[in-house]
């Protein structure tokens, strides 16, 4: 289960420029978006030059072909998913995936199993992206629905002593994240689960940092709803995944209305297909879908479960590597149980902007901010922190160089 | 020619001359599906006789692969056992949904092995199906209807 | 201002390609979808290999620029319309445009001059594509709101003689085609602006038809909000754009929440960016908007006069070439001005699918069935229709093999 | 080394010994601004007499570039006319966004040009920008309510 990251680097052609001069590349802002190998590029391009139509729309080869192609990444989708392909709906990002559940739970009407109102509840997390904590608001504004959410231990653990009291008779839905953007912290969810569940409340799983990363099994989770996008593992920008079990999909009001959802049209009224299809307005994103499908062949075929130990030993490396540096604390758990590869910290004195553009001065990309988890950073009394992720395209000499990094900016800031 | 392994002759003569295609009042079950794609349409009207299929009328609007298959479907299930009729509906659906490889038993399919090619052309297969599925539809509520 | 479509077939691989066979391609679907050449590919792959990061999210030199290149788009796409940078919000296709809209009307609160409600009137035709239809629909039904619409003549023109009365007092939004992907039809878009101004309502044009093929300049138009996907004019799926007069887009309502739209966000509520950025939540579709603006730069190239013209004369040999078939018939204005190059037609006694089946096996790809535009269809009459639609890369040959195609597989179903 | 570009000594400078930074009471105006995309904030007290600007105070957290920025402006534009001090700040918004085409007039915006280098790095513009932002916003407002 060791991964040759020397072999895989030779797939992502961007590796091959320099940064800022003569700096070779050191990615490690993965969390934010994936750089994209040859094989992606190439189910892309294949797509375009020899299959190119308009998917489900037409009786011609070409059509044939895209729609072939088109279904057959959703295939791909599910299979990695351990799910079934009617319960794959592509979406633009996650962001769109959470916000069609979130705009078709206030579609439905007053009757429906789906319809929310003042009185009902609506459960996230404060290491919520904004992506799976915004939606939820403006539903709450539409609805009247109220909002609740765990909190945040110090160590960066989500609290779940008052989990009782969160998750109560009046939730509906619970949305949470798997793997934090910022944290690095992977959620247990086998609790949030049950107590969801036993209150017949809906789970949705913002799993975009989770199935990039490790293996993820729907069935095994019990989760509800999933969602994640293209672009942060290894697939094309645009290309986004809702995943949801097939019984509630079906059942669910549609969100986007145009071509190819519907069942029937007439001008005052519609009726509308099955899932996926009911969430699939317009022509598709089909280049987009193949591309994600030749990602999930890439990440398949090095293996989900040697990328995660891999993350993991480069984990342990940088957080080993930057602890003995002067000033430097992380947020975020620093044992690497239940925790991925991404780690946020500070340095004392230099603001995470400076440390930023120091670092990469000398070649290395790291994000600095607020992650767009701003409440997570007030939780921790940060304005903003300075974040490294891996992937499988880094190496033990890309943590060195971070390390080396950090200390170099904090001379060039601290000691002039 | 491959648009002959498509249009055999068989399938263009239920086309123009579709059989059992005016409905019969008084049906067991009636159905209406529609092909979501391009809008054809069948209305089915299914006569049970106990256990057995006493007549399949139907009418409808589409292309000669639909109005065909419609046609032979309801000329071969008439007369059949529900669980005989199933068991057909699902041989046909089997054989055009299988890329080519399944070619039919004409033994049991009868006209229907003519929509073998079907299996070929993917945008296609769902004018093929188009009765067959309303069939199996209105069998499915029949028995349904008969439990209650 | 004549094209030189050898040179032009150059620059698209997909015509390197054989179908059935070995007919040649003769693409006539460019309604559903246009076929890309090699620079809007290149334009995508570059992004991928040389730049890609998260745009707007990162301070290293690979995020600089991916920000870059993503809003150099957005100039491009602007200058192309004559519009500004700030009125252009990328989406991933007309249909989400359509739709933000539609969304972001109804999420205005009571008092908002945004906000709809029951007593109000909303105007679409008869003729529009589902995509312009039903998020009207929807809207009515979550508000209360009337549906009204503009009908059609026989001879495929929009029916103005009522305008007056469709047009009035309640009447709060009227979003209508610029050009039928069915019938061919342009529509006269004066007298609708005008009435709809005089009573306040705002105008919404579906471009999706126009934009690609003619020079729109938004300032002329007079309209207020303006639709169209890149995958129709040689851009990339997955990318549509929605332009809005600014002073609307910074006061409407956000649509989709999450990332990078954001103001300040707490737990509890958020405020949000102006326009653009209010309405691109995410990491945004980068390579796709890039891929759209090399697509601009190739038409802008080529130049859309010329476009327009040879796609007029394509049509007029087309309609006069068809029109001699025994039994086929026109859905559709048959002169060429005010129209461009799609073409409806039916064949009596052959079904549209058989008869797309026959032209597919010689090579010609034409759409048939509804074309997303059941209404119309039924005010036709017509269960499908056959639906031939021309482009820059498409010459008299083409023309010629579908003429010739039609008779022989009228031939084949209606002689033997 | 381009990083020197970016951090002149001046920079760091005001960044450890930042200047007007604590709010005097009793403003004409006081606005907060933020850098969306970063978090980074500043509040802001203008003081006018009459036309002039008698006094710039502020409290803020923020990188280098942005609260050294903040200070030198709060330096530059004290005491000026309103028109003077705007014009100023539209020179300066000229200098960093003119993407290293643009060294500054050394004369007019003294400290104000070790900003320059700042021109090269896009995603850092926003935050030499946010406190001459806020002036210009505090001056608006100051003026309007004049008039008012
Ligand atoms: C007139 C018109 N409007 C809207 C659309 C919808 O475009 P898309 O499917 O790219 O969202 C189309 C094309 O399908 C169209 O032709
Ligand atoms: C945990 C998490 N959720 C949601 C998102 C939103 O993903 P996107 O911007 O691709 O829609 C991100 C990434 O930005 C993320 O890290």
């Amino acid at each position: 289960m060791t991964i040759n990251v020397a072999s895989i680097k030779k797939d992502f052609p961007i590796f091959g420029r320099l940064i800022r001069g003569d700096n070779r590349l050191v990615y490690l802002d993965s969390a934010a978006t994936s750089q994209k190998p040859n094989s992606v590029l190439d189910a892309e391009r294949d797509f375009y030059t020899l299959h190119n139509a308009a998917a489900h729309r037409g009786a011609h080869q070409l059509a044939e072909e895209a729609t072939e192609l088109y279904e057959g990444a959703r295939e791909r989708v599910a299979q990695f998913l351990g799910a079934t392909s009617e319960e794959v709906v592509f979406t633009k990002s996650a962001t769109e995936s959470i916000n069609l559940v979130a705009y078709s739970l206030s579609n439905a009407e007053p009757g429906s199993k789906f319809h929310i109102a003042a009185g009902d509840e609506i459960v996230v997390s404060e290491m919520e992206h904004h992506a799976n904590l915004i939606p939820w608001q403006e539903l709450c504004r539409r609805t009247g629905a109220r909002l609740r959410w765990f909190s945040v231990n110090d160590d960066g653990r989500l609290d779940l002593s008052n989990l009782d009291a969160i998750i109560n008779k009046k939730t509906r839905i619970v949305a949470i994240t798997h793997q934090s953007n910022v944290l690095g912290t992977i959620n247990p969810l086998d609790s949030i689960v049950k107590a969801a569940h036993a209150v017949n409340a809906l789970v949705l799983l913002d799993a975009c940092q989770s199935v990039p990363h490790f293996k993820v099994d729907v069935a095994n989770l019990g989760v509800d709803f999933l969602t994640f996008s293209g672009h942060k593992m290894l697939g094309p920008t645009g290309v986004g995944v809702l995943w949801g079990r097939q019984e509630l999909l079906d059942e669910m009001p549609p969100f986007l209305t145009g071509g190819s959802m519907i069942e029937n049209v007439t001008m005052e009224s519609a009726t509308y297909l099955a899932a996926p299809k009911r969430f699939e307005a317009g022509v598709p994103n089909m280049a987009q879908a193949v591309g994600l499908g030749a990602a999930i062949d890439y990440l398949t075929n090095i293996g989900l479960d040697a990328i995660h130990q891999h993350e993991i030993d480069l984990t342990r490396r940088a957080i080993e590597g930057l602890r003995s540096i002067s000033g430097l604390t992380f947020v975020g758990p620093t044992d690497v149980s239940m925790r991925g590869g991404v780690i946020s910290f500070e340095v004392k004195g230099i603001h995470p902007h400076d440390l930023g553009q120091a670092l990469d001065q000398y070649g290395i990309a790291v994000r600095t901010g607020h992650h767009c988890a701003w409440p997570l950073m007030r939780r921790f009394g940060a304005v903003a922190t300075t974040r490294a992720s891996f992937y499988l395209y880094n190496d033990l000499q890309d943590v060195e160089d971070l390390v080396g990094g950090v200390e170099r900016a904090r001379a060039y800031f601290l000691e002039r | 020619m491959e648009l002959d392994s498509l249009y055999q002759e068989v399938i263009l003569d239920h086309y123009k001359h579709p059989h059992n295609k005016s409905l019969k009042p008084h049906p067991t079950i009636q159905v209406h599906h529609v092909n979501t794609s391009c809008g054809d349409e069948v209305t089915l009207n299914l006569h049970m006789n106990g256990n057995v299929i006493d007549a399949i009328t139907w009418e409808g609007v589409g292309c000669s692969i639909s109005q065909a298959s419609t046609s032979v479907a309801s000329d071969l299930l008439k007369g059949r056992e529900i669980t005989e009729a199933v068991a057909l509906i699902e041989e046909f659906q089997t054989m055009v949904q299988s890329k080519g490889t399944d070619r039919g038993d004409e033994n049991r399919l009868e006209d229907g092995v003519a929509f073998a090619g079907v299996a070929k052309f993917p945008a296609r297969v769902k004018c093929a199906l188009l009765g067959w599925m309303a069939t199996k539809d209105a069998i499915v509520q029949a028995t349904t209807k008969e439990e209650k």
